[in-house]
């Protein structure tokens, strides 16, 4: 089954982000390691919804009778499509207060940003 | 920037903006809606940013307009939004099926989310440039 | 009509900035506090279907006596806060406006929606909203905390996300009655269970992921710490409940959820007596009585619910009541630390006694709310085992410590400071609201109870919510 | 600094290790548990005239999930908003 491969992929891609969330010390890595993870739900989202030889579920003149058989599950696409915009926005946010924290403690090393606070 | 950057940017923005229009307008018929096509037009007007400074790129859109359009957008789309049992009865889906008007609910919300979209997304790398 | 008050919620927000006019954000939540307060009375489960669409392909919003119980408490609490901060804010109030407006709309959104996907939406728009409060006075300290609180808070809801699409991977639907049908119960939902469990603990600030709040309290602008602690942990702790109870249908006694709430309880408690800084002080106590509220839920047993629930009604109540009132006293003096602060009791008396109710109602003396709704819990843990009742009983004494020496140590004692300005009337009235419903409720329990028993049975009959949605879809 | 990696580790492993069990359920990601994926492919057509399923469930079925998800957007740019303007000591930009 194809699928086992990417959910491996995805469980992979968690840890990898939730390590590099809680190890790294450096608030870039720490964001990058968020959009990390929200990416591997993303990929695990569409796993979910696959099928074996699916097409994207795009009706088009050709397959307007064959499309249901052959459909991949649209439903985890529409909420990739909303989570992707809802990381986005995170991250965004996230950049701009790193930004203004890096104009008052002048490092971004969170242990430093800590003791610094007073 | 130098001037090669300037000179590719003055030519490669035009068919960025023309290339994320099309999405967001086909944005029933291929994949992609809103989204994709929204981040592609503020991508082009990131590339001006950029290359000529911001005051070129502000000169295409302000970032006080930006907030106002966006508000404005966001306000049509809660009505059509929320009020879409109605607005399903008035927009009777008249067209044939694949050609360009032929979803009149998901276009029309298509077209307003992707506004919103852009004008997001460029209140945000404008600020964030400021920074 | 629930299409108007959301329409009139959503417009508030996008317009305040627009017309650059404040009293539109504060009309609004006030506007849709009238209209759920009359949405309670009405007799039957009102539901909303999106346009159009029935229950299991579209989105529905169910306003049972639960959801709107929770909708009532934001938007009063809310509404009180919109009008303390008019004076609080200085500067840039238009976006500070904006930014409560979209939390309210996240708040109501999560208390209201059938659909757990849509849930996760207006969860994260919460929390977004959130972190841009914290973040507003822009000083070194609440930078470093706002980021603490947004890589933790977004770390938990994506945790959320992972439950929320495995939940569709094994029932295929995305609407809670629905969902509630297909759940078998088996190994596998108690995993999912345990992951939504984990991403929501964060938010509702279970012991081990408690470590931002303290932090956050003390750099966010008084009038978003008062809302952080009551409500934004309030919703937290709504969602917990509302997943295991309506979509996992799990009555039995939750011997892991008493556990959580057991330690989260002692470790609050004890935490909150070591505190120099008061606002530090008041976020551990809101630690402990997150663990109270979870004893009382994980019994199962209908009284425990109603316990649970009562008390979750106090704590929104009084915790905002202490946070506002500590606020006035920031606001004057400018300084949170205990040993600073003395003998402002001469000077502003109605902060010092708003102050007292609220810290003598969370402590549980008799003639307050607090002790009401702690009563009920000792009752409802009696029957189970007398030793979680007693732990609950040293808890509370150890509060009643640490409240008492709170009070004494700003009002009574030398006074340090000379009061210079005098305090603006829209940041009084909110208090001795919230003092009077406290000493009200305290008095007459029953319009407590009132409240919280038709949301307990909500709670209790899993099939009366499942056939009112989908019966009609 | 070693045990906090050894712990952050095993939780990790144990977590993704459920996670994995999850996945290899049975019935977790077939075909005849989707009802409602079933609907969509079957009358999207029909009901919302638009090729695009997935589209046409963002747009029309969801709809309000997308409002919302445009609700979140503009939060993000009203906090960025809301911190930079006075990050810049512009003072207050009205």
């Amino acid at each position: 089954m194809i699928m086992i491969e990417l959910y491996l992929t995805s469980g992979l891609m968690m840890m990898l982000g939730v390590y590099c969330v809680a190890m790294k010390p450096n608030l870039i890595k720490k964001i990058i390691g968020l959009a990390i993870f929200t990416d591997a739900i993303h990929l695990l989202l569409i796993t979910i919804g696959s099928r074996e030889n699916g097409i994207p579920p795009i009706i088009t003149p050709e397959n307007v009778n064959t499309f249901s058989q052959f459909s991949v599950d649209p439903v985890p696409q529409a909420l990739v499509l909303t989570s992707i915009v809802i990381s986005l926005s995170i991250t965004a946010l996230a950049l701009c207060i790193a930004i203004i924290a890096y104009r008052h403690f002048k490092t971004l090393d969170t242990e430093k940003m800590s003791d610094l606070r007073g | 920037m130098d001037v090669i950057v300037k000179t590719t940017v003055k030519g490669l923005f035009p068919f960025i903006l023309l290339f994320g229009v099309y999405i967001i307008l086909h944005g029933h018929l291929t994949p992609g809606g809103s989204f994709p096509g929204g981040t592609m037009v503020v991508v082009g007007i990131t590339l001006v940013a950029l290359a000529f400074g911001l005051r070129k790129a502000e000169r295409i859109i302000k970032e006080e307009t930006a907030h106002i359009i966006e508000g404005t957008m966001a306000s049509f789309l809660i009505f059509l939004v929320i009020f879409e049992t109605f607005f399903r009865s008035v927009l009777t889906p008249s067209g044939t099926i694949f050609n360009l008007w032929s979803a009149q609910q998901v276009l029309l919300l298509n077209v307003f989310g992707g506004i919103m979209v852009t004008m997001a997304l460029t209140v945000i790398v404008f600020l964030l440039i400021k920074e | 009509m629930i299409t108007i008050v959301l329409s009139v919620l959503f417009l508030a927000a996008f317009l305040v900035l627009v017309l650059k006019r404040d009293i539109i954000a504060i009309s609004a939540i006030i506007f849709s506090f009238i209209f759920f307060l009359l949405a309670y009375f009405s007799p039957d489960i009102m539901m909303f279907a999106f346009s159009g669409w029935s229950p299991p392909f579209g989105i529905v919003w169910v306003l049972d006596k639960l959801g709107l119980f929770m909708a009532i408490m934001i938007t009063g609490i809310m509404s009180l806060t919109a009008v303390y901060s008019v004076k609080y804010v200085k500067e840039r109030k238009h976006r500070y406006y904006t930014l409560i407006c979209l939390l309210t709309i996240g708040l109501i959104g999560i208390s209201l929606t059938g659909d757990i996907f849509n849930m996760y939406v207006f969860f994260e728009l919460m929390s977004v909203a959130s972190y841009a409060l914290v973040a507003f006075l822009l000083n070194k300290e609440s930078t470093e905390a706002a980021l603490k609180y947004l890589i933790t808070g977004s770390l938990s809801s994506s945790f959320l996300l992972v439950g929320i699409a495995m939940l569709y991977g094994l029932t295929g639907t995305l609407n809670m009655a629905d969902m509630a049908l297909k759940i078998s119960g088996g190994p596998v939902f108690m995993i999912v269970l345990g992951l939504i469990l984990g991403g929501l603990s964060l938010k509702s600030a279970i012991v081990p992921f408690h470590f931002w709040l303290p932090d956050v309290h003390p750099a966010a602008p008084s009038p978003v710490s008062a809302l952080l602690s009551s409500v934004i942990i309030g919703s937290g702790v709504y969602m917990t409940i509302r997943i295991i109870f309506t979509v996992f249908g799990i009555m039995s006694i939750f011997w892991m959820l008493i556990i959580l709430g057991l330690i989260t309880m002692v470790v609050g408690g004890l935490m909150a007596i070591m505190q120099k800084d008061v606002k530090r002080l008041l976020a551990y106590s809101t630690v402990s009585q997150v663990g109270y509220i979870f004893i009382a839920i994980g019994m199962g047993t209908p009284a425990g619910v109603t316990a649970g629930l009562f008390h979750l009604f106090n704590n929104i109540l009084l915790k905002c009541l202490l946070f506002l009132s500590f606020g006035i006293i920031l606001w004057h003096t400018g300084t949170r630390d205990l040993n600073k602060l003395g003998g402002l009791g001469k000077r502003m008396p109605w902060v010092a006694f708003c102050f007292g109710i609220g810290a003598l109602g969370t402590a549980g003396i008799p003639p307050l709310n607090g002790f009401a709704s702690k009563w009920l819990i000792y009752l409802a843990t009696w029957e189970v085992s007398p030793i979680i009742t007693s732990i609950a009983i040293i808890v509370s004494a150890i509060t009643l410590a640490y409240y008492l020496k709170v009070f004494s140590c700003i009002f009574m004692g030398p006074s340090t400071f000379k009061i210079v300005k005098k305090t603006p009337k829209t940041m009084l009235i909110p208090i001795i609201i919230l003092a009077i419903i406290c000493i009200i409720i305290g008095i007459l329990p029953q319009i407590g109870m009132m409240f919280v028993e038709p949301a307990t049975n909500v709670l209790l009959e899993q099939g009366q919510y499942i056939n009112a949605v989908l019966g009609v879809g | 600094m070693m045990k906090r990696n050894i712990v952050v580790g095993v939780c990790m492993v144990m977590i993704f290790s459920f996670m994995l069990y999850v996945f290899m359920f049975p019935g977790f990601g077939e075909w005849d548990n989707k009802s409602v994926a079933e609907h969509y492919i079957q009358n999207s057509l029909k009901e919302t005239n638009s090729a695009n399923v997935v589209g046409s469930i963002v747009w029309d079925f969801r709809s309000f999930d997308t409002l919302g998800e445009e609700t979140v957007l503009f939060t993000a740019a009203m906090g960025i908003f809301s911190l930079v303007m006075f990050g810049l000591g512009k003072g207050e930009g009205k």
